[in-house]
């Protein structure tokens, strides 16, 4: 682990990590109250010269759904989503969300909003990013109290989408489908392997030598901060003004 | 009876019990019509959520207008949980029907079509689907092996929401929040709050018209001027943030809540 | 590969063999594209109307370029019957699927869903239903004793079409025409003729938004001034009656049609 | 029956007759190329004073759709549509209607457009009137070669509409859903029974006393001139002006 001197805000190199995630695609949406996955998809495209398509479902001008609240999931069962984020109130380690309750579900000690799309869009968008910047083992649980939406299913369970990873303030984990299980990709600069599996409440498969993620390229900060953070002050000035003005 | 009514005739048809449907909180919440609700001391609505909801579910279980919920999620989004929503369900007194926003979009499909049941992927394995007893799990007839989840159709009593503006006739212009569209075709019947009146008929212009919900589905409307504040009406005016972090304060205990109704609710508002 | 595309080069992506689906005789059909796909000779089309067509189907099928038909009826309306369709289904050339209108609606709003079927209503104890091999009868598993139809999904390779307009990002104002949403949220592709591109972005100002297919949907689009004639663009031009009149007049022999493909197909029509 | 001088129209007498079988409904539809139900869906609005809602699907002014094709088939299946009108290549004296074949299916001797959405329609739609003006044993045949739609269907069928009349150029045949036959309710001025039951190829029932179809009144006649007629000639205009324009 280097303590080398950060350039780039935890932000920025967050948003770096997924939009290498999201690499190639043709259409990349994001749920509401997501400022990071939304400035991975805007650098995403901004790399791609327009591609992809880019559906910020909490914006006007950067959503061009027409057909109402349904397009989303209509247009996810067609195989035109390529790629979406979700959280959880919980995620354990075989990648299953939950975004509903914790303790018994008729009279729960904790109760959450409820569990969205995930129920459907876990199952058919092709890349899901799990994406939950607290690391810990309130959050990361060995098996969540509700399953809003499973992270693996049956061989026979129409499934066209799934996990691909899980980028928290810590590390970032990829998910192996066939294993069912996580594997640690990389830990952020600033924290180490044994602060990961401290904080984690679930197993996972770790390689002989752990990478550091990876800072962001010179031309991505460049891109964020003068093509991406402009387009992202209309839904997140805050955000945008914290993460991308320099002080 | 005729079409434009007052605030208060408009929504009787909402009555005690009626199965109630509002869409999400960012298409046109009708919210000076749920604070007429609460006024009048609606009670056990069966609440749909299309799919989800913010301040207006919150404010409706909160009053003690709610008996069951269909939902995809309650929540204030930047401004927390909903306060009144967790309060009800921790304590037990409010059963919710947890459903994920594609099955709620597909159940008024059904309704909207006139058949029984829609079909929908996903949801397999998912502790959403096991605690939906009314929901069933086939398989698929044109394949082999294949289980698939057959949602029935949910025909509300009522729709409620509203909407830039309307015609004297009652056609109802929505733009593009086609759910509104089909919110109205489900329902047995609609109730719709404006912005204004439309001046002619919206049908006659081929671009108005291709935003525009017709009459036949609309059984009454009302005049409310920013009718969805303090939530967003999509194109016309956004949240108004600070009066919802005032709300997310408050509601956050039972108290604070009453004081929010009686500020808010109760007494009209100095618009 | 530019979005705007000359024609030719639009309709490329229809090959033979591909399942072409097109709109009803009054929304919009591409009739400069079907022409120009007659001069190119495609052949062997899986064609698909929704869910019904006049003068495009006619003209497909009696050029040769049709293998099978799925259709609810196929009519030159108040210029009566669509001689070349009559003449290919009595001389057992022609495979027709018969449907019925809601049917062909509801098979493509499946694959607009993402689901493998849709159940409809009817049809039981009908003919159509009858001769329709691939549709299922099932016992509504929510019910007892309730016969209902499923009907596979119906996933075109290609919806065509003709809109008033197109912008540069491919999003095309089809009005409250909204099946042609549907076809291209159906189809695995979208290819359009416009009659004009429109300056700046159908998707800026909410009033066009409403009636507006996103370009996500879209491969290719073409300007056809004028394209649909000699049928209607809704709003903008009716049909070309006397065309019509003499179409079917023509159109009545095989030597008459051929007159026709060689006087208005094959020669481009000096517009 | 009578010779008395007719002072109004055969179409003008058929819109009255079927004026007087729509009603007051909420709703009703008109198909294409259906002058006389047109004319008769437009004078049940003007006797009612704007009601029932009229859908003329041929017409932009008069057709309030805006949900596309489908709008017309998902507004029945919710139970919106009271009436509405069918006809047939053939007509049988079940209620099965024939839009398809005649002869063999594969390879038909006549082969008609298709069956439009009678499959559906005629299954959802309380009211539906079957309308053919031509009376011929070629029309009206004992047993449709294809059956578009059944006129009756078995008792678990789910079916909340079916026909409630045939309207000829000779005849007004009601159809008793529980006895699955029609019944003669009149003939029109100037026809006989005798020239109805050589030109019909069903059975049908005929009551002791057989009326005659009754003339339209003269208010009836007034409205249709002056308040139909102008709004019929937007879409047929040749119609409006042979029907309904003094000679």
């Amino acid at each position: 682990m280097t303590d080398a001197p950060l350039d780039f805000s935890t932000e920025e190199m967050l948003a770096d990590v997924i939009a290498g995630l999201i690499g190639d695609l043709r259409h990349v949406a994001v749920g509401a109250a997501s400022p990071i996955p939304a400035t991975a998809a805007l650098l995403a495209r901004a790399r791609g010269g327009g591609r992809p398509y880019v559906s910020l479902l909490q914006s006007r001008k950067h959503n061009f759904f027409t057909d109402g609240g349904r397009e989303l999931f209509d247009c996810a069962g067609q195989g035109r989503v390529d790629a979406f984020f979700l959280s959880g109130g919980q995620i354990d380690g075989q990648g299953n969300v939950n975004l509903v309750t914790i303790g018994d579900y008729e009279k729960p000690t904790v109760r959450f909003p409820g569990s969205f799309g995930s129920a459907y869009l876990y199952y058919v968008v092709p890349r899901v990013i799990l994406f939950r910047t607290e690391h810990s083992r309130r959050t990361l649980v060995p098996r969540v109290d509700f399953i809003s939406a499973p992270g693996v299913s049956d061989d026979n369970v129409f499934r066209t989408g799934g996990p691909v990873a899980l980028i928290t303030n810590r590390c970032h984990f990829a998910f192996d489908r066939a294993a069912k299980r996580f594997h640690l990709q990389s830990v952020h600069p600033g924290h180490t392997l044994e602060e990961v599996r401290d904080n984690t409440g679930f197993d996972f498969d770790v390689p002989t030598q752990v990478p550091e993620t990876p800072a962001p390229s010179g031309e991505t900060l460049r891109l964020m901060r003068e093509t991406v953070a402009p387009e992202l002050a209309e839904i997140y000035p805050e955000f945008a003004k914290r993460v991308f003005e320099p002080v | 009876m005729p079409i434009i009514r007052s605030l208060e005739d408009a929504l009787a048809p909402i009555i005690d019990g009626c199965m109630l449907v509002v869409p999400r909180e960012s298409t046109g919440a009708a919210m000076e019509a749920t604070r007429a609700l609460i006024r009048r001391g609606v009670r056990d609505l069966n609440l749909v959520t299309l799919p989800t909801s913010s301040l207006q579910a919150d404010l409706l279980i909160g009053a003690g207008c709610v008996a069951a919920l269909e939902t995809s999620a309650i929540s204030l989004g930047e401004f927390g949980l909903a306060p009144r929503f967790t309060d009800a369900v921790r304590s037990g007194k409010l059963h919710v029907r947890d459903a994920t926003c594609p099955a709620l979009h597909a159940a008024l499909q059904a309704s909207e079509k006139g058949v029984p049941f829609m079909p929908l992927r996903g949801l397999i394995g998912s502790d959403v689907l096991a605690h939906r007893p009314d929901w069933m799990v086939i398989d698929n007839p044109l394949a082999n092996s294949d289980p698939i989840v057959l949602l029935p159709a949910l025909k509300p009593d009522v729709a409620l929401f509203h909407a830039p503006m309307a015609d004297a006739a009652g056609n109802v212009w929505v733009g593009r929040q086609r759910e509104l569209a089909t919110m109205a075709h489900a329902a047995r019947t609609t109730i719709v709050t404006v912005e204004k009146l439309h001046e002619g008929s919206l049908l006659n212009d081929p671009v108005m018209a291709a935003g525009t919900l017709p009459g036949l589905y609309v059984e009454a409307i009302a005049l409310a001027p920013r009718g969805a504040w303090p939530l967003t009406l999509p194109d016309h005016y956004p949240n108004d943030g600070a009066h919802l972090a005032e709300y997310a304060r408050l509601a956050a205990t039972a108290e604070g809540f009453a004081t929010y109704l009686d500020r808010f609710v109760h007494d009209r508002r100095a618009a």
